[in-house]
């Protein structure tokens, strides 16, 4: 199975978007980028909306587009989020998903509706219209709508930005399902680190209609060099690990390499591998192993690289096992105060409640 | 000038009249549709010189207009010829040929308002329904057409309403035949001409009556099954 | 001074050209104003600025005398229509035009509606002397006036029609064909009435004065009309 | 029937009918936009009946309409007498007449296309305006007008087009007067009924013409300054 | 001068609002509150927006509607900041900018076009259509009408909601400079915890059409009884801090009550006061004082509560002076390994780098 290939350009009056692109054929690959970069442009040309798109657009083995040849949207089997939420103003909210169900059932594609409706909390809205439906309540309807196709290949265009975090927190586990469950590949707008960070197996990095960066979301999000372009607080690292235990007061212990860590409890199999993120802010730094202390983890890895960013900040990275590094952000006064230089050894300090709950999730096809 | 007692006039022409009125709203709105869809859509040059082609026919008097579709339908001629050979009955002097004249003169009050209201719609709803798996006829159904049911019912109030008056082509195409093409605004205007203006008033009366109950029963049923805009 | 007239249409040409002929040797302006009998009437009725009326009938001009809306004593007959069978297509009429409506081979006869229009009455009396008003009814066409009944055969969709003979023989009528004179005995006299409207208007006095003049009646004679 | 030669027409009534569907069409918008804009925004009980009673004047013939308009406006009765009281003139076969009647006739065409697209603006935009300081008013013709000039544009081209083609209620308001109230579309019908075809084709050809060119000229401006929706 | 005053009712099918609240004159009150439960509809009542509104609503000893009266929203000088964009499609940007200017002045009011473009970044956008902006550039500019207005009250759904973090941070202080210096007060609604912690002075916070809680930010915020509302990772506490040097390694220094604090250098006076917030999960205890860690700032208090939340953690509340309080969020294991009692003397940790950029704010009229 070959997933999504791009090889495009799109030119719209003062801005050109230029992609020659590989996503990912299964997990979930986050668009990420600033304001006006194209994420949105890019969305439509992956779903045949842009007709001025030129170039190739391939997925699963299939061209939907090259030059002489055009699927039409409806052909692609494809969901779509998009940022505004679209809903047929003429339709209930049942009417919106039924819309979108009856077109999979007819293609053959069966979506679970009373888990989408009961995941997006839409019970008690199927009655309503379009027009007496707060913002929040037409995204959740609209990422219904979009679920409802039973879809191929999910495209979604900041799909919680209207929501709280209670209601991304419902929401969140039934798209990881989706990516993981069922194996659809999605391609995911945002500008949510820990959106990204919680859900992206791959992240592609626009700026002005340009690829900047794209990679594996370990990668990125643990590479000193990409921390800008997040923002310094997003920088972190992705560790894997194994679910060792769950005990009694609601923590969940995982091995990486490196040590044990204690998390806030979550389901998953014993022995189950997944991935935990640290933010590099989150981390403290000790020469020794630090005691009486109330944060519980505490990592020893090996000191590689020190780097300097703008304003006072240094990124120390450290190495746990192969391909595994934590990264820490700390000041370059303590920097200076601990002497820190690389090949030394050092322990890493994470209170075990900073790891987030979001920052947990299964472990994809990285 | 007014007076009261006055033989009830005949009736054929209404029901005949509401024939046609019915079956020329049915097939604007078939004809119309694609027409205005087109016109909604297309960035062609020629949609310009299409749109002004589609106002001319009200430019034109009725009986103007019915007299050079007289030319143009006559037998004689070679659409009408065609449709002699095809059919072998005459368009003109026919209801057959009424529908046409009235489809012909009506159809800018279809297509306009239609056409308003499908370019209000704007590409985001059907970019919406595509994305969903609606095929261009499956999503214009399902979606256009709801959205654009106030241009529907504009469309359908000014056809309908203007194939009811019509009366100068109706004329001079159908040749007044009773039971055939003789249609009520020919039979008001004939009570009118001899000065029967008791039988006249009646028969504007009945047409104005029903013809407000069909426009509130229409409007009525609008305004409980609307859009939401905004 | 001038004078607005308002003419029965099947009349129009034969006045237009008498309006020439009268203003080059009065020192009047006519306008002329031309449409149907019944609304003509109808508009006098409602205070028309009108200073004379030719109609196509007796009737209305006797009906506006006698409401007081005419100048009492004004109204004479100023000509008489005559009927004749006509076709666009040369040669459908021979001699006998009776002959060929007897003979029933065509698709539709064009008159003018006999309720509105005199020529239409009179077209239906001709009917009925011959005895042929219910074989043809069916195949009758019927324009409001005599103007839209001639169109329905000058275009061809009426194969013959019974129409006024001053339409028939217009200079204007590009398809002259073949016409048959209708017998005058098989219809009441088609007689048109002048009248006077407003009694101080010297043009349309004199105009009317003058189409009693021989000179006058010639011409309207050579439009097909019978003077009596 | 088509003959070559024939002496060029008078075309005083074109101009009187370019004039005459001027005025109609700026008093149509004038007195269309308020009726229009208070039933896109009513919630009366009265709102369908009213929109019933705006569409009634197509229903009946020209003719018979034009009839009731002359009986109507006559000096002879309350309303014509009063205006000849006020102004010293009579309404009937006068222009202003025949201004009055065309208002009354072509009024459906404004209305219609007018409150569906305000109806279509949904209240949002207004909301925003109103927000930013301008009041009803002002939002009126700085947010409404300009968002519903699809809908200006149908209204105008349909009653323009109806005004140079209407006739049945002009002629008998208007009395056919030569210079006055003898407008191109009396003058075609007069030309066809005169059996003066050429002269017919000729007058048709110069107002098909002209519209032509007007209506091109109208919808190449509406196409230049759009509104993008969504 | 009076501020905002609310005894409102609103009936919508299936909805019913009911707020009788008072608003301070001046700062920011965020509107905080779980998808669907009445904060757009309550700004719509504020802005008089929702003729079936019932009750009275008075503003700086004004009454714009009681039984009986209602004025205009046009005469009630607001600016609103729509949750959707509403940008007038028949105008370019700067004509929607300029609708909004040419009202201002006309009632007296002078905004400041230079600077309102320059904030919120829209010099390349002045000639566009609002169809070919992306949706954070049309919330951008929706945002810079409403601020065209020079309004004598701001109302903002959500204004930010569509944009990344770098743009957040470009426009904040711009909403900071009208909170302050223009005095203008501003109703915010905003689901995200880290802008209103920045932010808000006041806090309410709605819940089903009700208001549930409502004061100042720093007692909601610091308040444990409300984190769950918040989420828990949201809670946390603001302290009083005093500017006190700014050093060349990019700190700056504040003394709080309980010692002093090294975070991210920025702009403002020796000696000026700020705000100064820690989240509680990014606290750690520790019974001594702490030695040999990267983390640079250490504050001494009393212990005076631990409350047992749901799930594995607890949230210790230390005292650092007279209404100063420090929360920390541990774990129960970590209590317990401490033996942690109300009335020890404690040390909190925190790392100067987690003390967030947005959440160093002015200090308002609190
Ligand atoms: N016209 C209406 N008819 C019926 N219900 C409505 C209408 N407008 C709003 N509601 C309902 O009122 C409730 C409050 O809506 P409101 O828009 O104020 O929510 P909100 O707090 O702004 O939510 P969000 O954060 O999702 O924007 C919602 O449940 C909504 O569905
Ligand atoms: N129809 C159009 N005409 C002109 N420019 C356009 C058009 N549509 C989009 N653009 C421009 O293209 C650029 C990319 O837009 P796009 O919507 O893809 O951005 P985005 O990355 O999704 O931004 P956001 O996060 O704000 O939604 C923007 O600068 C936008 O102004
Ligand atoms: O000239 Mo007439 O009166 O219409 O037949
Ligand atoms: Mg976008
Ligand atoms: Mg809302």
């Amino acid at each position: 199975m070959s997933g999504l290939e791009l090889d495009i350009a799109l030119d719209l009056p003062g801005f050109r978007l230029e992609v020659s692109q590989s996503f990912a054929p299964t997990g979930l690959t986050a668009v990420f980028g600033p304001s006006g970069s194209g994420k949105s442009s890019l969305l439509r040309v992956i779903a045949g909306l842009e007709a001025r798109a030129q170039g190739r657009v391939g997925f699963d083995g299939q061209l939907w587009q090259e030059p002489g040849r055009f699927v039409a949207p409806h052909r692609r089997a494809i969901g779509y989020v998009f940022q505004d939420a679209r809903l047929f103003a003429h339709l209930t909210v049942a009417g919106n998903l039924a819309y979108a169900e009856r077109r999979a059932r007819r293609a053959g594609r069966a979506p679970d509706r009373p888990g989408i409706v009961a995941a997006l909390g839409l019970e008690g809205l199927l009655t309503r219209r379009p027009s007496g439906l707060s913002g929040g309540e037409a995204q959740r309807v609209a990422m219904a709508r979009a679920l409802m196709t039973a879809p191929r290949l999910l495209l979604m265009d900041e799909p919680l930005s209207a929501l709280d975090d209670a209601a991304k927190g419902a929401i969140l586990p039934y798209i990881e399902a989706i990516r993981d469950g069922m194996q659809v590949p999605v391609i995911y707008v945002s500008h949510s680190v820990s959106e990204v960070a919680r859900l992206a197996h791959h992240i592609v990095m626009l700026e002005a209609g340009q690829v900047r960066r794209a990679g594996p979301a370990q990668d990125i999000l643990s590479d000193p060099a990409a921390a800008p372009a997040f923002g310094i607080r997003a920088a972190g690292s992705v560790l894997r690990a194994k679910v060792l235990a769950h005990h009694d007061d609601g923590l969940s212990e995982l091995t990486v390499a490196g040590g044990r860590l204690l998390v806030p409890g979550f389901a998953a199999a014993i022995g189950a591998e997944v991935r935990v993120r640290i933010a590099a802010q989150d981390v403290i730094l000790s020469r020794s192993r630090p005691e009486g202390l109330s944060a519980l983890n505490v990592l020893e890895g090996e000191l590689t690289d020190l780097r300097q960013g703008q304003g006072p900040g240094v990124m120390v990275r450290l190495r746990m096992g192969a391909d595994q590094d934590v990264l820490a952000r700390i000041t370059q006064r303590s920097a200076r105060a601990l002497s820190l230089a690389p090949g030394q050894r050092c322990f890493a300090v994470i209170k075990s409640l900073s790891i987030a709950p979001l920052d947990v999730g299964g472990s994809g096809a990285v | 000038m007014w007076s009261d007692a006055a033989p009830f006039p005949d009736l054929t022409p209404l029901w005949l009249t509401m024939r046609l009125a019915g079956i020329s709203v049915v097939i604007l709105l078939l004809v119309g549709t694609p027409l205005a869809w087109w016109l909604a859509q297309t960035r062609s040059r020629a949609k310009v010189a299409v749109e002004a082609i589609t106002a001319l026919p009200l430019v034109l008097p009725p009986t103007v207009l019915g007299f050079y579709l007289l030319v143009l339908l006559s037998p004689n001629s070679m659409l009408g010829g065609a449709w002699r050979d095809v059919t072998g009955t005459a368009l003109t002097f026919s209801f057959t040929g009424l529908v046409v004249a009235s489809v012909l003169y009506s159809l800018p009050f279809t297509v306009q308002p239609l056409q308003a209201s499908f370019e209000a719609i704007g590409r985001h709803p059907m970019e919406a329904a595509a994305s969903l798996g609606a095929g261009p006829m499956d999503r214009f159904f399902t979606v256009a057409t709801p959205l654009a049911l106030r241009g529907y019912l504009t469309a359908m109030v000014l056809s309908f309403a203007h194939t009811l008056g019509e009366f100068g082509v109706v004329l001079m195409v159908g040749g007044n035949i009773p039971g055939q093409t003789k249609v009520i605004s020919i039979a008001i205007y004939e009570h009118v001409e001899t000065l029967e203006y008791a039988q006249a008033h009646l028969l504007s009366a009945i047409l104005l009556g029903i013809s407000f109950v069909v426009l509130v029963a229409v409007y009525a049923a609008n305004r409980r099954f609307p859009v939401h805009a905004g | 001074e001038t004078a607005t007239i308002a003419v029965a249409t099947n009349f129009a040409e034969a006045a237009e050209d008498l309006i020439t002929r009268f203003e080059a040797q009065a020192d009047h302006r006519i306008t002329l104003v031309t449409g149907s009998t019944g609304k003509l009437f109808a508009q006098i009725i409602e205070g028309a600025p009108f200073d004379a009326f030719l109609a196509a009938d007796q009737a209305r001009p006797a009906r506006l005398e006698a409401e007081g809306r005419a100048v009492a004593g004004s109204r004479f007959t100023y000509g008489e229509g005559r009927l004749v069978l006509w076709s666009a297509t040369p040669d459908a009429i021979g001699t006998d035009g009776a002959a060929v409506i007897r003979a029933n081979d065509f698709e539709h006869l064009a008159i003018a509606n006999p309720d509105l229009a005199p020529y239409g009455l009179a077209a239906k009396q001709a009917l009925q002397g011959l005895g042929l008003w219910a074989m043809v009814k069916p195949k009758l066409v019927m324009g409001q006036n005599i103007g839209q009944a001639f169109s329905m055969v000058a275009t061809g969709n009426a194969d013959l029609g019974l129409v006024a003979k001053s339409y028939a023989i217009s200079m204007r009528n590009r398809q002259p064909g073949r016409i048959w004179d209708v017998p005058e005995a098989l219809y009441d006299p088609i007689r048109q009435d002048a009248v006077l409207l407003t009694p101080d208007n010297a043009a349309a006095r004199e105009f009317l004065t003058y189409l009693k003049m021989p000179e006058a009646r010639a011409v309207i004679t050579g439009y097909g009309y019978h003077v009596e």
